[in-house]
């Protein structure tokens, strides 16, 4: 058996006594594309927040590669190769769309870098290459702020691309998007398994089929089951938790 | 054109340092040397904007606290001229500045004593705010203090320095601050009219080594990691940027410039006292970028000079109303012109306005422009 | 002042738009206008906006009656040349780098003959350097703390000898017996009362006494209580307090004395910066059966003193009071009209200001005269502020005192003197 | 023994008006995320209400007048709400969401506000009121198509420019006729108030120690006013939907609450507080128009102090602020401990001034801030963005 590169064990998360996350075991592999679904409130979020270090679990064990990271900075764990797309498409407005995958594509992050070094040939390349991919390339020069939401969504993924880490968390990447773009992202999102490790967090089933991976279930902050996306639909349990929901889809 | 437009700062700043001071001399068209005197003290004051820009405009953090590095580098230089300078006016019996003797002080604080010499004194007034801001900065920012906390905070320490050096007669003349009028600097009494023409010249120099400084620290990827911090810290920290180091080195830089600032200040008023910080002096840094444009260069500089041409001219002619129109200038910018009057310009605002009056734009620009000659001085100074 | 805002203050930009230094302001009016054969600028400068505005706009308004007055009089008369003052008033804005650039603004741009102005001891301190520098003449009109003597500034308040001095002798003949000769002090945190109480210190121990606790308030603040819960403990049945607070403070400290039950009654309260004005202020049902030490009182009851009195409520209304600081920025003016007239130039400031020693004149406290250390003599009251809000005059020095800039209680200037008739270097303090 | 305990009275009551003009601003910042630095401004205007009763009330005397103090209490609370509901409708409104420039637009209402009560004259009022409504009449009687057209907005800013002026002109008119026009209300000067006879000196005391009937009045005031917040919060309708509003502003709006009114009365009662609290310190100092700017930062560190939107804290910490200031400033440590060595001695010395109880004061906040960055009892859970 494969060495897991991110592994939860026994997380927990408490808020002033409600538990967002419950007794959590997750493991993912290196290449490894996986989703994540569950109900409003399920602790998807959360999950994704432990992992990145903006949430300190109450108790249990994150080890990345085998390392433990409860209690480093977000930027700590970025650096060692976790990357996040959050829910809404956060993107630095008043940069331009370049400027702002060239700053995220800079290799090394440190205030003196930054001054005297100038980003490589090779980066800024790559920086292009994104861009025409993502369709992005024409607004280059434009203000990230005044992107339309879609675009932004785009250009959230691209950053995370140009940052290129080892483990991409994506949350809700295709809130808001056309079915077009949609199935783009699915595209794009496959590509990118294998070489990274993705998670992506989704309540677009369609968008879940089309990426044909293994889902995972949350539910009240614990794992309700795991498995392919027909497995899952099948299960009772995953039925019941789902038609007491209103389905935002 | 657009080398012209390059160009246009330059004049205007050669204008500045030749013509100005020898129109003073002449008194020609009433310019007199107290006018001169004045330029070179809101020249001054563009430093420190400029370092509020830097940590305001681009990071997003107000500091309500600049006034303790401005005083701070004019408490080292006021100190050191009162040292070196040996006459009836300044020194006391003991052969220290004189206030010293109205507490009975007969030994030199010993942190005054590097005072005595002139490249420590000069390091100093640069150096000391920067430190401060540094460990100051550090603290705050280390523990991701942000937002109004940090204004709040600034603004504390602010207050504790006010109480300090108010409270503190032995150390600092307490309430009276320090005086340079009288004292000798080059071979010239710092108050006298060569003297001042010495100091309006030496801020029109350093003017643009600031702004060169300025404009090095925000237009490549640090500067982009600035803008980044005030758009969205968090997503920068899960990009793998840790903000502290960069908002502590612009805090730093901020520092040093209001310490510059607060030293050429000095010299050209004559007096450094606690009322430098003062919890409105603060603020009134961070309007003049507001007014100039916040986020560009030039808009400090235009704001620091133009609000406080304004404020000597209202305050001139009808003392009470300064208040309303300071208070009113607070409002409508923040309201109603948030990009400042560089912003307004630069971003279209100008050109929108006209074309919302149904004015082509090319031909009606220029007799607009023409008309107020003064917008288009400041607006494409340095 | 909402006179014509309008007009002045686009006078004011249109003038300043070109370029052009302006004299907008106030009774800056045509120069030479009517029968007068020229004119003479000077500057007023006060605070008129700010915390101190409270106290300076009265000095300001009696310093444009004494203009006016004279002015109606038939102005200064030079080689039987009358002149007209005109005045240029800036606003000091209750900060002291503010007044530093208005005296340059008033020497250089408006080239006036001679600035009255300040109030407190730190924008005096501030101003100094200015007027040194550039050799020019201020008349400062406030009782402060001495220590001082500058060539080119004249000084028409009381020094402590004329003020603080008297009323500690006083204090102690009239209550030592009953409290013993122990004193409190309280003061502002800043230059005068620290300098005023290092004095008070000096004398308290040269008579016997001991000063059993001393505290600073910082300007503007008016939390006090931790100074009463230090003054019960020290005085449990009553005893001295000398009180050198300014502005604001003032109001909280006697209001919450009452509350805490230090009451005149058994605790006698000195004040040197509380007059006529104050009382009203703080309220009557506050200080009244406190004391206070003036060279003037309103009450003073002379002929000279009513005149004063009815003109400047004539001029101003009737509801408004005169105090000590009001009648010595009145007589500055009067003052260097004298000496103007006596150098026989306004131009020539060296002349003026040797031609102002020796002046004498009949002011509404009495005669007084200003002596080679660029004060005056002054005479000494002390009064009890009563429930109508004046002063009933307990004890006044009979004859006018001579000032002693140079403080002889404190032994770093004891031995020192003053006088600008001396031609030697170390004439503003020389030892005798 | 004695001294500890007047100390601690002390304390409290220096804690107890901080407390007052903290629980206006608490409200405001901590439910609203507003920065309201004219909030000192709000206190004086409380002030001038205070002063302004009194002296309709000093000409009846007896009883009336006795009693003036508590209709003044009423009167500057509706006073400054209604300041502050205007404020809030003109101005804040606008700049929801962006504190920062809250921050610098209401220091510029404070120094109007300071200006306003220093100059204030018949004429001025006249002048104003001639403006406002010049300039709403020719928003109102402006010909459709022009009200239509693109350059509407430069337009409204060009009638009020015109409005405005005609104020001006409007005020050195009438200011020119006489004095009775021209003559400031309350002009720059300090005035006085006089607490009715049965607040002025003590009220018995208790183990030796006289209780001033000001400061234990001031105690009580603030408890009750926290009391009265506390029910209003929590039990009241208007309460319930505040705090709605505060967590989830778009729910609340889709469930039917107006939010806009929330907003509005929220201000309103923040700012009347801040009234209360003028009304209450015009027993213990003066009342001038630079009566607001002593408290203002004070407030600030005892909100910042206590934790944001936490009025347990809010009370927490402005005591303890009133006690420390009241024990190191009054320098009752070396009493306390008349052996303590030398060195710190020395120290405690150096501090036992109230200028430099201030700078310990502030210098402890901040070290605790170090620590507990987000105050004594932090706001908690997913919905606080980092």
């Amino acid at each position: 058996m494969q060495n897991s590169i991110l592994d939860l064990d026994q997380v927990s998360v408490s808020f002033d006594g409600f538990y967002a996350l419950t007794d959590l075991d997750f493991k993912l592999y290196p290449g490894e594309l996986r989703s994540i679904i569950g109900p409003n409130g399920a602790g998807k979020t959360t999950f994704l927040d432990v992992i990145t270090g903006k949430v300190k679990p109450t108790k249990g064990n994150v080890k990345l590669r085998g390392k433990n990271i409860i209690g480093l900075s977000e930027q700590k764990i970025s650096r060692m190769g976790v990357g996040r797309k959050f829910q809404t498409p956060r993107v630095f407005e008043n940069l331009t769309v370049q400027r702002n995958l060239e700053l995220t594509a800079s290799p090394t992050k440190t205030p003196w870098a930054l001054l005297t070094k100038s980003l490589s040939a090779v980066a800024r390349d790559e920086v292009f290459k994104i861009m025409e991919y993502v369709g992005l390339a024409p607004y280059a020069k434009l203000q990230a702020g005044s992107l339309s939401h879609g675009q932004k969504q785009w250009l959230a993924i691209s950053m995370l691309v140009a940052q290129s880490p080892d483990i991409i968390l994506l949350d809700e990447p295709v809130a808001g998007l056309t079915d077009d773009e949609t199935s783009k992202t699915a595209d794009l999102i496959k590509s990118l398994a294998g070489e990274h490790t993705v998670v992506v967090i989704e309540h677009d089933m369609e968008f879940i089929r089309d990426l044909g991976a293994p889902v995972t279930v949350l539910h009240q902050g614990q794992k309700l089951t795991e498995g392919s996306l027909e497995e899952v639909k099948r299960d009772p349990r995953v039925i019941e938790v789902y038609l007491g929901q209103t389905d935002e889809n | 054109m657009k080398l012209f437009k390059r160009l246009v700062p330059w004049i205007l700043l050669a204008f500045a340092f030749f013509i100005l001071p020898a129109m003073a001399n002449s008194e020609l068209f009433g310019f007199s040397q107290f006018r001169l005197n004045l330029f070179g003290r809101y020249f001054s004051l563009a430093f420190v904007a400029l370092g509020v820009d830097l940590i305001w405009g681009y990071t997003g953090l107000l500091s309500l606290g600049q006034g303790i590095f401005f005083s701070l580098g004019g408490y080292a230089i006021a100190m050191h001229l009162l040292l070196v300078t040996k006459n009836d006016f300044t020194t006391g019996a003991n052969g220290l500045p004189k206030f010293f003797e109205n507490y009975g002080v007969d030994n030199l604080p010993f942190f005054w004593e590097p005072f005595w010499s002139f490249p420590v004194s000069i390091i100093a007034v640069f150096i000391v705010p920067s430190v401060i801001a540094g460990f100051v900065g550090y603290l705050i920012f280390r523990n991701r203090i942000k937002g109004v906390y940090f204004s709040i905070i600034t603004q504390a320490s602010l207050m504790v320095f006010y109480h300090f050096f108010n409270g503190q007669q032995k150390l600092v003349n307490g309430t009276n601050g320090l005086k340079t009028s009288t004292t000798e600097i080059f071979g010239l009494v710092a108050g006298s009219d060569e003297a001042q023409v010495l100091f309006f010249r030496i801020t029109l120099i350093l003017l643009p080594f600031a702004y060169l400084l300025c404009k090095y620290l925000t237009s490549g990827r640090f500067g982009d990691s600035l803008v980044a911090i005030r758009d969205d810290e968090p997503r920068l920290r899960f990009s793998g940027f840790n903000p502290t180091p960069f908002k502590v080195i612009v805090f730093v830089v901020a520092g040093g410039l209001a310490g510059i600032s607060g030293a050429l200040y000095t010299v050209q008023s004559g007096i450094v006292s606690p009322q430098f910080m003062s919890i409105s002096m603060s603020i009134e840094m961070v309007i003049w970028v507001a007014v100039g444009g916040r986020g560009t260069l030039v808009g400090p500089i235009i704001g620091a000079v133009l609000v406080n041409y304004l404020r000597s001219l209202v305050s001139e002619a009808l003392p009470e109303a300064w208040l309303f129109v300071q208070g009113a200038l607070f409002v409508f910018v923040v309201v109603l012109m948030p990009d400042g009057i560089y912003g307004w310009f630069t971003k279209g605002g100008f050109t929108s306005m006209l074309a919302a009056f149904g004015i082509a734009k090319k031909t009606a620009t220029y007799p607009k422009l023409d008309f107020d000659e003064s917008v288009q001085e400041e607006s494409f100074k340095v | 002042m909402t006179s014509s805002i309008p007009k002045r203050l686009l006078a004011g930009f249109a003038a300043t738009a070109v370029g052009v230094t302006m004299t907008a302001c106030g009774g800056g009016d045509s120069a030479g206008g009517g029968d007068f054969d020229g004119s003479i600028k000077v500057g007023i400068l006060h605070s008129l906006s700010g915390t101190m505005a409270i106290s300076e706009t009265t000095l300001k308004e009696v310093e444009e009656m004494a203009i006016k007055e004279i002015n109606d009089s038939g102005g200064v008369t030079i080689d039987d040349k009358s002149y007209k003052i005109t005045y240029v008033s800036e606003d000091g804005a209750s900060d002291w780098p503010t007044f530093a650039e208005k005296s340059q603004k008033l020497i250089d741009a408006d080239k006036v003959a001679v600035v009255f102005g300040g109030w407190t001891s730190a924008s005096r301190k501030a101003m100094l350097p200015v007027y040194e520098a550039k050799d020019h003449f201020l008349f400062y009109p406030i009782q402060y703390e001495g220590q001082e003597c500058s060539k080119n500034i004249f000084y028409t308040g009381a020094v402590p000898n004329q003020q603080a001095e008297p009323a500690v002798d006083w204090l102690f003949d009239n209550f030592a017996e009953k409290y013993g000769k122990k004193v409190y002090l309280v003061g502002s945190d800043y230059v005068y009362p620290r300098t005023a109480n290092t004095i008070i210190k000096e004398q308290v121990k040269s008579l016997g006494g001991v000063t059993v606790g001393e505290d600073y308030i910082p300007l503007g603040n008016t939390e006090v209580a931790p100074i009463i819960a230090k003054i019960k403990k020290e005085f449990p049945d009553g005893g001295i307090i000398i009180n050198t607070l300014n502005g604001d403070s003032n109001v909280a400290l006697f209001k919450q004395f009452k509350a805490a039950g230090i009451t005149p009654e058994k605790y006698p309260i000195m004040s040197f910066s509380i007059a006529e004005e104050e009382i009203r202020q703080i309220g009557p049902e506050f200080v009244g059966g406190t004391y206070a030490a003036w060279n003037y009182f309103m009450s003073l009851g002379t002929p000279a003193s009513n005149t004063f009195n009815e003109a400047f409520i004539e001029m101003y209304g009737d509801d408004r009071v005169t105090n000590d600081p009001m009648e010595s920025a009145y007589n500055m003016v009067y003052l260097w009209k004298a000496a103007v007239e006596k150098a026989g130039t306004y131009e020539d400031l060296d002349a003026v200001r040797d031609a102002m020693i020796g002046i004498k004149m009949d002011a509404p406290q009495g005669p007084i005269e200003m002596y080679p250390n660029h004060h005056i003599s002054q005479t000494v009251r002390i009064g009890e502020a009563k429930d109508d809000g004046q002063f009933e005059i307990l004890w006044d020095s009979k004859t006018p005192v001579a000032p002693i800039t140079w403080n002889q209680y404190v032994p770093e200037t004891k031995g020192y003197a003053c006088d600008w008739t001396l031609d030697r270097p170390d004439a503003g303090k020389y030892k005798m | 023994m004695d001294l500890i305990f007047s100390q601690l009275l002390d304390g409290l009551s220096i804690g107890a008006v901080l407390l007052l003009a903290a629980t206006g601003l608490a409200i405001v910042f901590g439910l609203m995320g507003v920065i309201n630095l004219a909030h000192g401004e709000f206190m004086m205007i409380g002030a001038y209400v205070t002063f302004v009763v009194q002296n309709i009330f000093r000409p009846l005397g007896g009883f009336a007048f006795e009693s003036y103090y508590i209709i003044a209490l009423i009167a500057s609370f509706l006073v400054t709400a209604i300041f502050g509901v205007v404020l809030e409708k003109t101005l804040i409104r606008r700049l929801y969401g962006r504190p920062l420039e809250t921050l610098l637009a209401t220091w510029g209402i404070s120094l109007i506000l300071i200006q306003f009560v220093r100059s204030v004259s018949l004429a001025m009022v006249i002048g104003i009121a001639v403006t406002a409504l010049l300039g709403w009449a020719l928003q109102k009687f402006l010909p459709l198509p022009l009200k239509q057209a693109s350059f509407a907005s430069y337009l409204k800013g060009v009638l009020w420019t015109v409005a405005g002026i005609v104020g001006l002109i409007v005020i050195s008119t009438t200011a020119s006729i006489g004095r009775f026009f021209s003559n400031p209300w309350f002009g720059p000067r300090n005035l006085d108030v006089t607490p009715p006879k049965w607040l002025q000196g003590t009220w018995g005391s208790i183990a030796g120690i006289e209780l001033p009937g000001i400061r234990i009045f001031i105690i009580i005031l603030s408890a009750l006013l926290i009391a009265a917040v506390v029910w209003f919060l929590t039990k009241s309708v208007w309460g319930v939907r505040i705090r709605a509003v505060t967590q989830n502003r778009e729910m609340s709006n889709c469930l039917g609450i107006p939010t806009d009114s929330v907003d509005s009365i929220t201000f309103g009662i923040g700012s009347g507080l801040a009234g209360v609290a003028g009304c209450a310190i015009t027993l213990l100092g003066s009342v001038g128009p630079n009566l607001g700017g002593s408290y203002i930062v004070s407030c600030f560190m005892v909100i910042v102090l206590g934790g944001v939107g936490n009025l347990l804290g809010t009370i927490i910490a402005s005591m303890m602020l009133g006690i420390i200031q009241s024990i190191i400033g009054s320098g009752s440590l070396l009493i306390a401990f008349p052996d303590m060595p030398n060195s710190l001695r020395s120290v405690v010395e150096f501090f036992a001034t109230t200028s430099m109880s201030y700078v310990l004061v502030f210098i402890f906040i901040i070290a605790f801030l170090q620590f507990k960055p987000t105050g004594m009892f932090p706001q908690k859970g997913r919905s606080v963005e980092a």
